[in-house]
């Protein structure tokens, strides 16, 4: 029993922590808004060089072989420099996604992934819309019945549906489903897609997490700095216990996406209930981190010119992704009224007596 | 990351459970702050100790049985996991044992760890005076020097469990011209000498929980002191610190009211809000949530890493979750909500309005949550003082 | 239109006061905790010479010949008194039922009624529990049927069902009920019911508005003298916040107050939903002033010595009684869902266009 | 205590529906925070002027049409229940208009007030500067007097409407030596003099809402003075008032809001979560209470009491509220919550997301809420500063 990640995981988010604060800056996530696609190719091919991309496809694929512990990890980064790039819908989705599928769309797909070459969308049943549809070069997409299917893009039809945050592209798609473009069906598309939707629900679990400790950060740095009535607005108990608020809501929504990560990575039984309970978590850390950094901040927070609002925007954006709260909610909900779930003291790592 | 227990882990589990399954009383014992209930307890404590399961992450050579900090969270599940009776001697135990261990002479760990460990000695704590609530530091209480005594004179209050205590331990100041933090030794009290007073203080439950204590030239041999003279302060810290804090709050206790409290919402779920579900599922969520964060801290200290100011996180986090699971079973209960237990009408309405009472305390003792937030956003967050 | 009280109303209101702040003290009110009944027949004398039990008494009846919008004031003062007579469930509850039902009981009761020689308790289907069963002469009890019979103390089984709160008397109540006891049925026993619900709600509002100004009151007493860090606590922002925080409710919790003692004084048709907006936002107010109260007071506010807990104990009993929060909100919810009520912008008062 | 309106009172309402049928735009007006807006809503003011509807409030001598407060609210009940326009001009007819009844020279009333009722002119504020935010008495812009100018240095900023407006009003230090509120001037200045430079500051939505003012030695002449020099703090707090505050966020527009918000639960009743029911049923009950509550306030001032700290009271509801109500539309609006209104799928989502944007800034303009709990603490409940 050890609940610590290892050095190695540690010096890997720290080498992509370096890698983002130097290449991924507020003015640099601006100029990307200004874009039809929002999205960065040659950033990308950055992200591959640093392994990202290709953290969980297997070394035969040409990738990290890693797993989600690593994943949550790289999100959290991601979270924190409001990185706008397709990585949870490619690396923490389709990946492991396409390596259960296996055969020829696993061979030719995941090596392009790992090289920085493609990018893979994933639609769920859990929301009407696609993120990074519009810039993927594969759709792995759910019809009617429940089937999983793989379409390229020009193979689909994809509307953009513009949302309240520039680095959030999102789309409806519609396809036509046949034999030939069928991946999955039956028990083993159910079994694809509910995994989909954990790593999914995880991914912006973890990424909520570095999204909620930049704005803490961010607040706590401008409330040292601003002066009102002679003193930094810091110095003030309102403002010290809004932000103390919240980051009590953090430390305590990370265990929770640790255990999630480890769950998924080890295909626990009870992998659902604490995916969701990390997502729940985490969102509501970060989207309550939004609205205490806007109070601390006053009226310059409420502008578009400072920066505040890049991170804001992506903490409602996780919050939307892979199942709003009232689905994860329900999920928890279930599991402990059902009495599905052994609970009380005793129960919480596998292998209690 | 390894969420697996050892072989030796699972066996050291398994003998507590068939220990406590064997010794645990079958009905409930007294509320320990009434008097008959301070003899029920002590009575189970020096069964606790002779089992061998009093003093669990004590070394053995003071009757302990060197458990680390993760077997004794394994001890801490089992032992809410049988329903066994809450601590007595909690701040011997937790808080103060430990520190005799780090500051003790070889003769006061003789003396007093063994009584200790069987609860023969049981010891209130006398942290807090009438003007050093949140603010520690402000102590009043003197002990000047004379000869191989120091005379204690002054006032302590909210000594919890003073009513029915044998000992008491905490700061005087000894220099007279010091302020704040300097000057103070740590003593330790029999709260049987003459000049002392105990009073104790009825808490909104009924219950004598608290007791003020006055000293009125109480004469104290020397050899009482822990530690060094005028270095009170920093015993009082080590005393004070979080793994003992840890063990006096472990997740093991909020993961059975939660487990509670979901049973309860079970039993009642087609008369209650779908909200109040929704709340339930949340207390349990974090009530997980802080067993997790305590495995990620020992995993930490185990490794050796040190612990700081996130004691404060914990304190908020523990103390607000206690109380809206308690206020979440009210809701339940409905009606029957605000019955005591003695009411014929009461029905399963069991121990939660006495817990609810209590838990109002959460955010109040060992330091005030407002107390928390500000080292929070002081010494983490980095915001001026 | 003119949303005030009157100056007679604010006289009356005065008067009692200054009556209550004489002679009930919290030393009283623990005095009566110590008795048996929890009651004094001499307290209850000296309010009926100031008109309080005989308030809604008709005149004819030796009654004040008042309404509910003096009732409301009133009451609110004994919330501040912490005064634990059996006000609401005789002055406020009981004399407008037997007005109603007229005839031989209306003759016997209020007269004594108003003259300090009688109490009188109502159950209803609401609660399991009346309250001050203990020692009324006569009760007003519903039947399986939803008749509603008379009965006199010695004629039912009363069990006493300790509470939360010494001040609170609630019993459960047994008795045979027949033609002989029944006082009314069908139509007219929902309606006497229904108005008798609305008025203990109504009261409950009331003394709740008193209770959480007495709580803040005591708050910002102790705060502005209990010294921490060589300053008064009180001039901290976090105890600062969290009592404005509790007076932002109160003072929006009074005109909801007034409003329905305004409908249940004209029958208004929406008075049902008036009246739980009413007791739900003054019970909040007053339920959050005792946590916030107690927390601004420290642990001194813990111990059964100070007098905090006579009103934090009165707010929860408040709550508790003639509905709970889950019901009241039901009612307006219904109300607002089935679009029963109008709604928008001039539609809050009668007559509007 | 009487709730019913006068029969003089119903006629008035009548009158103000049948216009406002007759008038409001069929179809929403584009945003006035965009330059096109701005052209709609001045059209749509000088439609309402025209129709003696502009300056309801106002003495007839000055436009206006005597209207008493309660006579307000009912116009603002008919102007929400109409859905019309929100009012571009409202620094003009709701702050500068009657501070410049009270304060303003014959000459001044007949110079600004009828255009201002016209919105031929329309008016910034300029009550903000980089370092006088919350403590708006730490202006540092200057005026010194040169003859029969002023000329102004320095820089406003969160001048609302600021982009698009005419005239700016604000406070300018006029003694030099003075400090906080003493030695400040209250000036009416021409947006297109020589010397000044507007920049719009974009929001959250992307709107130019507001706008920063420089002032590089723009001379005003002295007769644009509002009140006497030095004393340019009395009149600011006047134009703050409370009354006037109230009519810029009258019940109606917040018992608008809930009925959208009621009909847009309804029509998603069974999708959405029972506690979001709930929420929803106590925003409704929140805007009748700030509506009743506004009453009670008019009620004492038309019978002549006085308005102080419970302003504060007002802010901290009203702005709680609204944020409220945002929340739980895009709570209900569920995966659609997060759309542009342009997108494809937006369906019903209408405003929802601008207007959460928007009413984000509601505890932090006009005084954060965190001041205003300071003032309800000190002035209201005693408390020390």
């Amino acid at each position: 029993m050890d609940f610590r990640f290892d050095e190695d995981q540690e010096l890997l988010q720290n080498t992509v922590r370096e890698f983002l604060q130097t290449e991924v800056t507020p003015g640099s996530v601006r100029t990307l808004w200004e874009t039809e696609t929002g999205r960065s190719p040659e950033l990308w091919k950055q992200l591959a060089e640093i392994g990202l991309p290709g953290l969980l496809v297997p070394e035969q694929h040409d990738g990290m072989g890693m797993g989600e512990e690593e994943m949550v990890l790289l999100i959290e980064e991601a979270g924190r420099a409001a990185l706008a790039e397709p990585v949870i819908a490619t690396a923490a989705v389709a990946v492991p996604l396409l390596a259960e599928l296996g055969g020829a769309l696993a061979n030719e797909w995941l090596p392009k992934i790992a090289a920085g070459e493609a990018v893979v969308a994933v639609g769920h049943p859990v929301s009407p819309f696609v993120e990074d549809a519009h810039v993927a070069d594969l759709l792995l997409l759910p019809d009617g019945t429940g089937a999983l299917h793989a379409v390229t893009r020009d193979a689909a039809d994809v509307t953009a549906q513009p949302s309240n945050d520039p680095s959030r592209r999102i789309a409806t798609v519609e396809f036509d489903a046949s034999e030939s473009t069928r991946a999955a069906h039956g028990d083993e598309a159910s079994r694809l897609l509910a995994a989909a939707l954990d790593r999914g629900a995880l991914a912006c679990a973890a990424g909520a997490l570095g999204v909620c400790d930049r704005l803490i950060g961010l607040a706590a740095e401008y409330a040292g700095e601003r002066k009102q009535f002679g003193k930094p607005i810091g110095s003030f108990q309102a403002v010290k216990h809004m932000l103390a608020n919240v980051k009590v809501k953090l430390e305590y929504a990370r265990p929770l996406v640790q255990r999630a990560a480890h769950s998924v990575a080890n295909d626990a039984s009870a992998r659902d209930v604490h995916v969701s309970m990390a997502k729940l978590a985490a969102c509501e850390a970060a989207t309550s981190g939004a609205k205490v950094a806007l109070q601390a901040h006053g009226a310059i927070g409420y502008t578009w010119e400072q920066d505040l609002h890049l991170w804001m925007r992506r903490a409602w954006s996780f919050d939307h992704a892979w199942g709003r709260s009232p689905f994860h909610l329900g999920r928890v909900r279930e599991a402990l009224f059902t009495g599905a779930l052994p609970i009380g003291p005793g129960t919480t790592f596998r292998g209690d007596a | 990351m390894d969420l697996d227990y050892s072989k030796d882990q699972q066996t050291f589990r398994a003998d507590a459970r068939e220990w406590l399954q064997q010794n645990v009383p079958a009905t409930a014992l007294e509320s320990f702050d009434t008097a008959e209930g301070a003899k029920q307890h002590r009575e189970w404590e020096a069964r606790l100790n002779a089992g061998g399961w009093a003093m669990v992450p004590w070394p053995v050579e003071y009757g302990g049985r060197g458990a680390n900090l993760l077997e004794w969270l394994i001890f801490e599940e089992e032992y809410y996991r049988a329903g066994a009776p809450k601590r007595i001697n909690q701040n011997g135990i937790f808080l103060l044992g430990p520190t005799i261990m780090e500051y003790g002479t070889p003769e006061q760990k003789a003396r007093f760890l063994p009584k200790m460990a069987s609860s023969e000695e049981v010891w209130a704590q006398g942290w807090s005076e009438p003007n050093a609530g949140s603010d520690m530091a402000n102590i009043q209480a003197t002990a000047f020097r004379d000869g191989d005594h120091f005379v204690l004179n002054g006032q302590k209050t909210w000594a919890s469990r003073g009513a029915f205590a044998d000992w008491l331990f905490g700061m005087f100041r000894t220099d007279p011209e010091s302020e704040r933090h300097r000057g103070l030794t740590f003593i330790l009290v029999p709260l049987d000498l003459p000049g002392i007073t105990v009073r104790p203080i009825e808490q909104l439950d009924g219950l004598a929980g608290f007791a003020e204590v006055f000293f009125d030239d109480v004469r104290v041999p020397v050899e009482h002191q822990l530690g060094e003279q005028g270095k009170g302060w920093s015993v009082a810290m080590a005393t004070a610190g979080f793994e003992r804090g840890l063990m006096l709050r472990s997740p093991a206790r909020f993961q059975a009211t939660a487990k509670r409290l979901v049973e309860l919402a079970r039993l009642h779920v087609d008369s209650i809000e779908p909200s109040v579900r929704d709340e339930v599922t949340r207390c349990w969520i974090a009530a997980e949530a802080y067993t997790l964060d305590t495995h990620r801290t020992v995993s930490r200290l185990l490794a050796d890493g040190k612990i700081g100011a996130e004691a404060s996180l914990n304190k908020i986090f523990w103390s607000e979750l206690d109380l809206r699971m308690h206020e979440l079973a009210l809701e339940i209960l409905g009606d029957r909500g605000e019955l005591r237990p003695e009411a014929p009408a009461a029905g399963d309405v069991g121990s939660w309005l006495d817990g609810y009472l209590f838990a109002l305390s959460g955010p109040i003792y060992a330091g005030t949550n407002e107390i928390q937030r500000n080292i929070i956003a002081e010494r983490i967050l980095g915001l001026p003082r």
